[in-house]
């Protein structure tokens, strides 16, 4: 803890009184802005007089570069970004490029509640997360349907595929670019191989060779059968939710289930949404909020991260009508009392329950076998 | 050749009262030459655009060879028109303007190109071609929008002071030019002018107009010889106006009794001479003579006025320079009116 | 000088025929059409295939546009006085490039279009980055005025061009002669220049004001997240499919260009003038 | 008088200004093209970049396509605003209005437009559930793709959509600087309505028009958003290719990406060029 | 009243190989009215745009009261300029047209509206002053332009052609508008046209240019009577040149054998005389007298041409057209040459 420069949590405190936090984060939905600036803001100003200034973006990556284009500028400790909501390849560029302030976890009181045995919360994306960020969410893929319109949605890959072909143009993903698209597209892949075990690790060009032609097969099997005959694919997530708003396709699906219930709360989605994970299991993930090595306000951003992990904010979070996503601590690790709260919380109808979704758990993948699989998929399915 | 004529025309600018044209009735011979002369702001210009079709009348007619043209384009008239501010195309060298008229009728380029080379001569701009019209002088400019239109060889040619910039050898040029044009193709001109000697040299017949309505439309002779009313004597140059009465071939005023000559009624009040016409200085005592006081003497270029007194009556004379030198200002002159000189007004 | 003789008012005979009257109809409704729905989103819940009208509505997405969280109104402040600075600075630096691209002939004139126009052809992202780099090191970034001057950069070439066009067909010499007649530059520049490209100067303005109101990528570089404006809101949301949200934003987003064009439209078109046509021509 | 200083003077402050700032920052961006990575560690210059991008098909089919949506764009746009521009400077009743409704989407960003024309245009959009409505199409997928389509009809509907009242207003006020006369006298001359505006209108706009237009094809050439949203996945537009490898998530792929964004801007810098000169020998002549 | 003078002006535009104005060098008194006269394209609007300070030269001084002024901006130098194509602000009223002038100098709105509305009196446009300049004529334009000038009463008034819009009776009265403010207020005046009269009536001295270079600078009666060379004499309407041989006071030639004026040198090659001096048909057989036939005749409004041809020689007079009525073409007239018509060029 001495190469942060804090002795103890009280001196961090202490610095970050009367600081602001600068929190770079994607904003395009209102509920998750709400909490994070009239929960979280006023919060951290009532407790240690910080103020929360939240900076809504479309694509993490422009946080990143921001910081990236400090660095190159010689800006090594007066940096605009104080806290990232970040995950991923993401984490990844800032890691290879050193943009991150690590190395704080034991100074944080509330890392207590952090199971860093689970190795999807010691591993982001495969890739080790060393201290250099703080867990917000878990996330765990799953897939939603109209109840209304659709009876029997597939429950695996196998049968999706079968599915795919008895109704088409009722199915589509999107393209690899995007980052949901490229989870689905894991999916396959996984499937493919017969499992994720062969393919953790760090990247094996051998390995990959041998599954890859399997899962573009499989994915060239389906292309015909695609909403518009697979010549095109969304180009993001927000597409195909609109796509299955307006019943051009039947299926959606998010690595965040907490969305279908935003969506039916927004109109999006029909009432009638439901979700459901796949009977061989779906990549769960888990992400994170990261300091960058040139924050002005690291303490002030130390205290937001600790409370970020605080029952109370992790509760407050998991509320349906606020947000209704899955906490990132060990719930396990809480009194009693908090447990019970979390475990009577009213889950939204269309939000499957984290914990069964969370018994078919699948683990992610390097980021450079990610990146090998969206390049192929590009070259081999999208073409 | 066509024939224009102008059946009652009008033009009534909006928001103006008073009317710019008013109600001018006139017919034009086929083949003509007619100048249409006037003080500024007389509507020239407006019953031109009007003939171009670049103006509606507010009421009237016009007709090319008996055929109202008013439901027609400017294009479809054949009818060119040369403004008066020539407005040549300034993104354009001057050899395009020129040729421009040809272009649109699709004509091949080697050919437009030869016409264009021939106008540019005519009008002595030999090397200009390819300069753009800013980099003209005023007088050039004029002279290539009047190239521009005579390329055309139009039925009808329509002139807004076309000479208006050029000085009077460049000016007489450009008339025989005009002049051959007209007699080779028969073409109908229309020219504007508020220069009467310029009307007077160029064309066989000139309406008048004053204050947007035509005063008297004839010959230059009839005009400078036998105007209509004051008006249109004092337009052209008449400075000599003496009341009086008629009697039978003769009239009575303050310089004396004048024998009229018998084409001359005998029934205005208001006797009028042509300055140029006075002989001033002859010895011989003739009829229709008198004696006045040489009160001023101004030389003008190639005539001399001289402004003479008798009693209350001021009149003007021009002589040639020559002429009038040895004339001393304050001396007293011998002044004959011949008879073939005067002139009743109503 | 071109002396506009031929200019009249017939404005009851210059109608306009009936086709010509129907693509006109067409055409504006086209471009008004895609606004309409955004109005709609804006107060609507659900509003989905095959629903002609929206099966649901509510005021959610104007509560949330008009709560502090969203920090709609603030940045309506700092995205039109931000816009405003650019299009004033624009103008002071823009006009006279125009008027040398516009007026005359020079050697190397090809390069200095190209040069003025680079900032358009080049994809922002391309340069966003250096630029943010060379505004970090000028120690301008994260400011208000860094935001304005970068801004400067995607807006002066369209000043510069538009002037251009204007320049072009202009002739310097009623400058001549306002000079002649005893006018300092700075009045001629005023009393006649001005009011002569006018109408170029106010689409120019009007086109620099909308490219520094709708700026993105530069404005959350540079302004490092502390200079927060409109479309830093509203892109989140257009992008997540937030489509009531994006209605209600939007609707804010043409107010102050609507409030610009009322004023400014009698300018633009040339109404003032009375501009008149030719019935024939 | 300082006739030979006039021209620089004037265009100092712009192009110090521009060279400054953004030369500066494009220079950045070229040397990290050529593998520039202080950051990583790496110091020396190579143009691998190049060389990866140049060699691989997509990135041509993508400068297809993109070439073919922003010279589609700009013509239909010109078009339709030089049309507009002729029937909006005339007298008639309504005229004000008309004028309004035509300059309002001048405020509304590109991406906002892009959302009114998904709506309006997509399979489930407003027209498909007309179609629908009156039993004309089944569901969806029978109405026809405009939107993520091969021939990008979204895009250029909605770029089209953006830039008719931009060069229509550009088009006006350059009309109104010049009048009637000019086109007064080439009627006399003989020439018809087709040729007034062909030979005399036109010539008189093109400085403006010219200009217009080359903001209109080097911005949809460079534009990211719109081909985004309503683009095909695949080819994508060279700009949303340069924006992915840009969000690559692996920092090796950052001189791609900047390799790719210089050779767009070569690209349409070249294009360009040829662009403008071959509109202003055809439009004056 | 602040003397202008020029000095080995030159303006070479670029591009142009044959400079546009060439070496002038004049002198032009404080307070007097000069005109700049010369054909089209001869340089006259280059050398009124470098007084002004419009356009640098490209050699050569340019001093107002013995003060160089190539260095004064346009607006110090209290030229004021009438351009020949009028250039009226069109987005301005005719009245603010007027005014700006004085607006420039900051003078109260008051005072302005007054002076605008006596100048607009002065020029006959009492109730335009509220229209825009498209709306009006050509010749009232130019008026606007005139008065736009005057209005400023400056030290030196720089007029381009002023009238060449207007008709004789405006002319007129422009004229004497200018002269009464000349003399006013001893303003140097330098007017630019190509019409001789309009020079001759209007100016005390003036410069002739041709072909960019000054070839004459002289009054009137010198110019006309006694020009320095062919060129000068032709542009002056003169049409007759009649070679020959000098001897002491007299000159041999194919018309027979003159005597000369006592004035005239008599070293030159070339006899001339101006046509209007010409006396045709006078009955007394005078000293320079002969017969020729006269071989045509044209009427040009206050004056007759008349062709005359003896053997192969052709010539021209220019009588009143009262005169010259009885005579007859094909006839044989006999010609007078006064003595003192008589010229010889070098
Ligand atoms: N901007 C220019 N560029 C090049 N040459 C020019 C330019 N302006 C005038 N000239 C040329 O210079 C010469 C003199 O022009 P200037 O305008 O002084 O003539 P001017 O005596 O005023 O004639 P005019 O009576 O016809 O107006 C002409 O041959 C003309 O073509
Ligand atoms: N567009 C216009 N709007 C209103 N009045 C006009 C317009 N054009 C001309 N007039 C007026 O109509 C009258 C006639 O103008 P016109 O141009 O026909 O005169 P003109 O005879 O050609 O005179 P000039 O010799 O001075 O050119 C003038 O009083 C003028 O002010
Ligand atoms: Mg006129
Ligand atoms: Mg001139």
């Amino acid at each position: 803890t001495e190469k942060v420069g804090y002795e103890n949590w009280d001196e961090v405190v202490a610095t970050a009184k009367g600081g602001t936090v600068n929190w770079f984060m994607w904003g395009g939905a209102d509920n998750i802005n709400q909490y994070v600036t009239d929960y979280i803001g006023k919060e951290l100003q009532k407790r240690h007089d910080i103020s929360l200034n939240r900076i809504g973006i479309n694509d993490t990556a422009e946080a990143v570069n921001i910081v990236l284009g400090e660095k190159q500028a010689g800006i090594d400790d007066n940096g605009s970004v104080d806290l990232i909501w970040i995950n991923g390849g993401n984490f990844r560029t800032m890691k290879q490029g050193n943009l991150l302030f690590c190395g704080y976890h034991g100074l944080l009181p509330n890392n207590q509640f952090v199971n860093w045995q689970d190795p999807s919360i010691a591993n982001d994306f495969g890739l080790s997360v060393d201290e250099c960020e703080v867990p917000w969410n878990r996330a765990q893929f799953a897939f939603a349907y109209d109840s209304a319109r659709t009876q029997s949605p597939p429950k695996s890959i196998p049968q999706l595929i079968g599915w795919v072909k008895e109704n088409p143009g009722a199915f589509t993903y999107p393209a690899a670019t995007d980052f949901n698209g490229s989870v689905f597209i894991r999916h396959v892949f996984y499937h493919a191989a017969g499992g994720p075990e062969a393919l953790l690790g760090d990247f094996d060009q051998d390995k990959f060779d041998a599954v890859a032609p399997k899962a573009w097969a499989i994915l060239n099997e389906m292309k015909p059968y695609l909403w518009r005959e697979g010549t095109t694919y969304p180009n993001a997530i927000a597409s195909l939710a609109q796509l299955f708003a307006n019943r051009e396709v039947a299926l959606y699906f998010d690595y965040d289930p907490a969305i279908f219930g935003i969506n039916v709360e927004n109109g999006i989605f029909p009432e009638t949404t439901r979700s459901y994970g796949l009977d061989d299991g779906t990549i769960g993930n888990t992400n994170y909020v990261a300091i960058p090595y040139n924050s002005p306000n690291k303490a002030a951003a130390m205290v937001a991260a600790n409370f970020i992990l605080s029952a109370a904010a992790q509760y407050e979070k998991a509320k349906p009508d606020v947000w209704g996503a899955a906490p990132a601590i060990d719930v396990g690790r809480l009194t009693k009392e908090e447990k019970s709260r979390f475990t009577e919380l009213p889950r939204h109808p269309a939000v499957i329950d984290p914990a069964a979704l969370s018994q078919k758990s699948l683990p992610e993948l390097h980021p450079d076998w990610i990146s090998a699989i969206e390049k192929g998929w590009q070259e081999n399915v999208a073409k | 050749m066509t024939d224009v004529s102008l059946e009652k025309l009008t033009k009534a600018y909006p928001g103006q009262t008073r009317p710019a044209v008013n109600d001018v009735s006139m017919h034009i011979d086929g083949g003509s030459l007619t100048a249409l002369l006037g003080p500024s702001a007389c509507g020239k210009s407006t019953i031109l655009k009007m003939i171009a079709g670049l103006l509606p009348p507010t009421s009237g007619d016009i007709r090319f060879a008996r055929q109202s043209v008013l439901q027609l384009p400017p294009n479809r008239r054949d009818a060119v028109m040369v403004f008066q501010n020539h407005l040549l195309f300034p993104y354009m060298t001057v050899g395009e303007n020129i040729g421009f008229g040809l272009k649109m009728r699709h004509e091949p380029k080697k050919d437009i190109d030869r016409a264009v080379g021939r106008m540019l001569e005519l009008v002595q701009l030999e090397d200009m071609g390819t300069r753009k019209p800013n980099q003209l002088s005023g007088g050039q400019q004029q002279r290539v929008a009047l190239a521009r239109a005579l390329i055309l060889r139009p039925k009808i040619l329509l002139l807004d002071e076309p000479f208006s910039n050029l000085d009077a050898n460049l000016r007489l040029e450009m008339q025989q030019l005009l002049n051959s044009l007209h007699q080779e193709l028969g073409t109908t001109m229309l020219f504007v002018t508020h220069d009467k000697e310029e009307a007077v040299g160029l064309s066989s017949k000139i309406a008048l107009i004053l204050n947007g309505t035509l005063r008297q439309y004839a010959s230059a002779t009839v005009l400078y010889g036998q105007p209509k009313d004051e008006d249109v004597a004092r337009f052209f140059g008449a400075r000599n106006f003496v009341p009086g009465k008629c009697g039978p071939g003769y009239f009575d005023c303050a310089l004396g009794r004048f024998t009229l000559p018998e084409s001359v009624s005998s029934t205005g009040r208001l006797l009028t001479f042509r300055p140029e016409n006075i002989v001033v200085g002859g010895d011989n005592i003739l009829e229709n003579s008198f004696h006045a006081t040489l009160a001023s003497k101004q030389f003008l270029g190639s005539q001399t006025v001289l402004g003479l007194q008798k009693g209350d009556i001021f009149f003007e004379a021009l002589l040639s320079p020559q002429i009038a030198e040895p004339l001393q200002e304050g001396s007293t002159v011998s002044v004959h009116l011949p008879q073939r000189s005067l002139w009743i007004l109503g | 000088m071109l002396m506009q003789t031929n200019r009249h008012t017939e404005n009851s005979r210059d109608g306009l025929s009936g086709p010509v009257w129907f693509s006109l109809i067409l055409l504006v409704s086209w471009l008004v059409l895609p606004l309409i729905p955004l109005a709609i989103w804006s107060v609507s819940r659900s509003w989905y295939f095959p629903d002609i009208i929206p099966s649901a509505f509510s005021l959610r997405a104007w509560n949330y546009v008009f709560s502090n969280t969203s920090d709609v109104l603030p940045a309506l402040g700092v995205t039109t006085l931000i816009a405003l600075c650019a299009t004033l600075l624009s103008v002071i630096i823009g006009l006279p490039a125009g008027r040398a691209l516009g007026l005359y002939q020079f050697r190397g004139k090809a390069l200095v279009e190209l040069l003025i126009l680079a900032p358009t052809i080049v994809p922002g992202i391309a340069v966003a980055l250096g630029l943010h780099v060379v505004f970090l090191s000028l120690g301008l970034a994260g400011s208000y005025l860094g935001v304005l001057i970068v801004h400067l950069i995607p807006t002066l070439p369209y000043m510069v061009l538009v002037m251009a066009g204007v320049f072009a067909n202009y002739n310097p010499d009623t400058e001549a002669q306002a000079r002649s007649l005893g006018a300092s530059a700075i009045q001629t520049f005023f009393y006649v220049t001005l009011p002569a490209i006018l109408p170029g100067l106010l689409i120019g303005s009007l086109f620099t004001f909308l490219v520094s109101w709708s700026q993105y990528i530069l404005t959350l570089l540079i302004g490092g997240g502390r200079v927060v404006t409109l479309p830093l809101l509203l892109f989140n949301f257009a992008s997540a499919g937030r489509n009531d949200i994006t209605g209600a934003i939007s609707m804010i987003y043409i107010l102050p260009g609507v409030v610009l064009l009322l004023l400014g439209a009698r300018h633009l078109t040339g109404r003032s003038r009375a501009v008149e046509s030719l019935r024939q021509i | 008088m300082l006739e030979r200083w006039k021209i620089p003077l004037l265009l100092s402050p712009a192009l110090l200004l521009i060279a400054g700032l953004f030369l500066g920052g494009l220079f950045l961006g070229l040397i990290g093209s050529l593998g520039y990575m202080p950051l990583l560690g790496r110091e020396e210059l190579n143009l691998d970049a190049y060389r990866n991008i140049l060699f691989s098909t997509g990135f041509y089919q993508s400068f297809l396509l993109t070439f073919y949506i922003s010279l589609m764009s700009t013509i239909i746009a010109s078009a339709l605003a030089i049309g507009a521009a002729l029937i909006l400077r005339r007298h008639f009743i309504g005229r004000s209005v008309i004028n309004f409704l035509f300059q309002l989407n001048l405020t509304v960003p590109h991406l906002v437009g892009a959302v009114g024309i998904l709506y309006l245009f997509s399979q489930s959009g407003f027209f498909a559930r007309l179609a629908f409505e009156f039993r004309l199409i089944s569901g969806p997928s029978d109405f026809p793709a405009m939107i993520y389509d091969p021939l990008a009809i979204g895009i250029i509907l909605q770029y089209v959509w953006k830039e008719v009242p931009f060069i229509g207003m550009i088009l006006l006020a350059n009309m109104q600087t010049f009048g009637h006369d000019y086109e007064a006298v080439s009627r006399t001359l003989g020439a018809n309505r087709w040729q007034s505006f062909r030979f005399v209108l036109l010539p008189l706009l093109s400085p403006g028009l010219l200009a217009a237009a080359l903001i209109v094809f080097a911005f949809t050439f460079g534009a990211y958003e719109i081909p985004a949203l309503l683009g095909q996945s695949y080819p994508a537009a060279l700009p949303v290719l340069a924006y992915q490898s840009f969000t690559d998530v692996d920092l090796n792929a950052r001189p791609e990406a900047l390799a790719m964004a210089m050779i767009i801007a070569l690209l349409s810098a070249v294009m360009i060029f040829g662009y403008a000169r071959l509109a202003r020998r055809y439009m004056r002549s």
